[in-house]
């Protein structure tokens, strides 16, 4: 089973040379921690900055320097600033080669939700319903069930939708799966997860193939 | 040229009158336009519906305009962090529409563009999409989005000059530019006003021609919502 | 009866102080040479520049710097470049107050017809299309009549249309007058011309005030 | 890093092929990729579709394109200055396309942007507007106009960087900036490369994201077509 940096280790592996990439809040973000050797990416956040670099030194913390979690950042060379319709042209216009964000449900025809929860204060999409809309590699970072043990990838999804059949790729803390031709199709376990688990925490339609290796990282 | 500078905030905001739909940049508070958002306040104009990223902090930004409820409804992508805008909003004080911040962006880009209306894939298949039209193009389903009418834009850049030209400082563009455009009346406040002549023409990130007023603000506090760092190796 | 210069000397009279003005080709950019006094405009070409200057002097041309007329230009403190989009943005979004524009017809109902004569080789309508649809003050500048003699202020034009319903104001060498409610209305007379001169020269509908004062240059 | 910089013109247009669509910045002869335009003549190609707001001059620009016959039709907003174009057109030989200025360059920055159509006034009731659909915006009329969907754009900037990042002088950016954003393989030449970092990122006009390829042009002419000036007081 794979904790939080896990499931960002194993999403950073699906990153190639060369791309720009946009990370959502929480798990997502840690993603940048584990860009493979010998590859480079440019990392995009969607207030208006591409090649962002690390966090700041204490002390060098510039107000006007943030991502779109509100954290203070810092660039990498070759970095530029531009403003929102620009980030979104860049965004909705799929030049962003790889996007990855978190879900509350994933139905298998690759419906997600993450945005909204009725009953309780809703604090908005933000970019998420233009990044799920427009890019042609979304790959989900998410538990594989919620904290009362339920399954989250789902035949159909229960809360309000943030895109319609937009996900491909999914990474949990038990499996890699792929979405295509409405079900979830296993690829990888988790180190130490039995195909077994992984069935019975799905309650989607989950196509397991013969061989299903264990991931490697 | 007809003077586009103005002594300060409160001259700045002149004109401002209650029901309006007025603009502010910013992305949380990266950018915002804290001279105007406290003229505003002290106007005392009440039932604005906002345009806006963000909705600010209970103690700063737009958290100031909620606070005194002089806001009827927030257009904004996001809010949060706020706990006065959730009283509000449960009790059903202020009304809020959410919408996707990249059509937030467009639609206002749209409006200082002469462009009425545009279709985007965000939102499709979602409550965003209720009741608009629907079109697909090359098999992929977009929605129709509208150009918004704004009366005031109130931006924040870092240089201007007198022709009203704007130069923002890193992340704190956002969408201020587009609402510079939007606006009937835009704006701008900057942290150093020039005269015109000492910017460079190929580096103006928002041309004058899209500001009405401009002032150089003061007291900025620039305040870091997520102020994080990493460790100096030893 | 005006020259070329003498128009462009009457629309000048048009303009306000802080206004930004689109000149077309050929009169229209005669225009700039007669800015009143006490007023500052600044003047916008579509090819990306706000705040042009005069022409540079003799060997200090720049062949990155021109007008829409291609012609080698200068620029005024607080100028700005821009791209096309943005250009139009400006157009388009009636941020620009005032258009002035050459036009082959004018129709009483304010139809613009100046890119295109059938039969002969057709350049393009360049920004034309966008300018005249846009915005809301367009004056044309034109001779009263065409090189035969005939009236370009016609009931309909006979040459393919520019835009529909959008032309404000024209001044010919003849006469200033303003298009409303499906007519010309007669405002003032060329130093030296008569009425009867005017509406003779007029094919489509004119409306002749009692007092026809004769226009100040 | 995958490396966007190429040798020269010719591997930088390296993969174009026979009939397709491609775009041209510059306006007139102003901030034209004029490299790569003599290396898409030498790689042989026929039967282009060219976007690009004029056409060259008979002996400079697009026109060493059309003297070669490689274009089977043109885009543009405004041709002509051009005899061999001009008897092209007349014989039926180059199919031209009009379209007004600003609906070209919104068009060409809907391809990059990921808004397949938009409403625009430009062209209503006119020959432009036949046969596209009509609607009303405030009593306004308008006409729906789509993306364009190009190949290869070709641009040419002042400055770039090797991540792609261009810089564009006085009035050369004009319709570059889109076409960098609409083609699906955008090759940038530059009069000045130099390496990521040493371009302030503020000051960057086209964001590295969207070019492919960039080069260092040799042998720039950057003809006049209008060599206007004025005298010098005695």
């Amino acid at each position: 089973m794979l904790d939080k940096n896990g499931i960002a280790q194993r999403i950073a592996q699906e990153m190639q040379d060369g791309w720009y990439v946009n990370l959502g809040i929480g798990i997502p973000t840690l993603v940048a921690n584990y860009i493979p050797q010998g590859i480079s990416v440019e990392f995009q956040s969607e207030n208006g900055v591409l090649g962002m670099g690390p966090f700041p030194f204490e002390g060098e913390e510039d107000p006007d320097l943030i991502n779109a979690g509100k954290q203070t950042i810092t660039t990498m060379p070759g970095a530029s600033f531009f403003d929102s319709a620009m980030s979104f042209a860049m965004i909705r216009g799929q030049h962003v080669q790889m996007t990855v964000l978190g879900a509350m449900e994933v139905s298998e025809n690759g419906d997600i939700a993450n945005w909204k929860i009725p009953g309780r204060m809703v604090k908005g999409m933000g970019g998420a319903m233009d990044l799920v809309a427009s890019a042609e590699n979304i790959i989900v970072a998410m538990m594989h069930t919620n904290k009362k043990g339920e399954s989250k990838l789902l035949p159909n999804c229960s809360l309000p939708l943030t895109g319609v059949g937009c996900v491909r790729k999914i990474v949990t803390n038990l499996a890699v799966m792929d979405v295509r031709e409405g079900s979830f199709h296993l690829v990888e376990r988790a180190p130490g997860v039995t195909v077994q688990e992984i069935v019975e925490a799905t309650a989607g339609a989950l196509v397991v193939p013969e061989d299903v290796p264990e991931m490697r990282l | 040229m007809i003077n586009k500078v103005v002594a300060d905030a409160r001259e700045a905001v002149s004109g401002i009158k209650d029901d309006m739909t007025v603009m502010f940049g910013g992305f949380g508070l990266c950018g915002i336009a804290e001279n105007c958002i406290l003229a505003v306040r002290d106007s005392g104009v009440t039932g604005l519906t906002c345009i806006s990223n963000n909705a600010g902090v209970d103690d700063f930004g737009l958290g100031f305009l909620l606070a005194t409820r002089q806001v009827k409804k927030m257009i904004s992508s996001y809010v949060g962090e706020n706990d006065e805008f959730e009283r509000q909003m449960l009790s059903g004080e202020l009304d809020v529409e959410l919408i996707p911040q990249g059509t937030l962006a467009e639609r206002c880009r749209a409006a200082g563009a002469g462009i009425p209306a545009f279709f985007t894939p965000a939102g499709y298949g979602t409550e965003v999409g209720e009741g608009k039209e629907v079109r697909s193009f090359d098999g992929k389903p977009h929605i129709l989005e509208h150009a918004f009418d704004a009366q005031f834009a109130f931006v924040k850049a870092w240089k201007g000059d007198e022709a009203g030209n704007l130069i923002f400082k890193g992340t704190a563009r956002n969408f201020n530019p587009m609402m510079a455009m939007a606006g009937k009346i835009t704006v701008a406040e900057v942290e150093e006003l020039v005269p015109a002549g000492e910017l460079d023409p190929a580096q103006i990130h928002t041309p004058g021609i899209f500001v009405q007023r401009i002032f150089q603000g003061k007291n900025y506090e620039k305040r870091i919502e997520q102020r994080t760092t990493r460790p100096r190796n030893p």
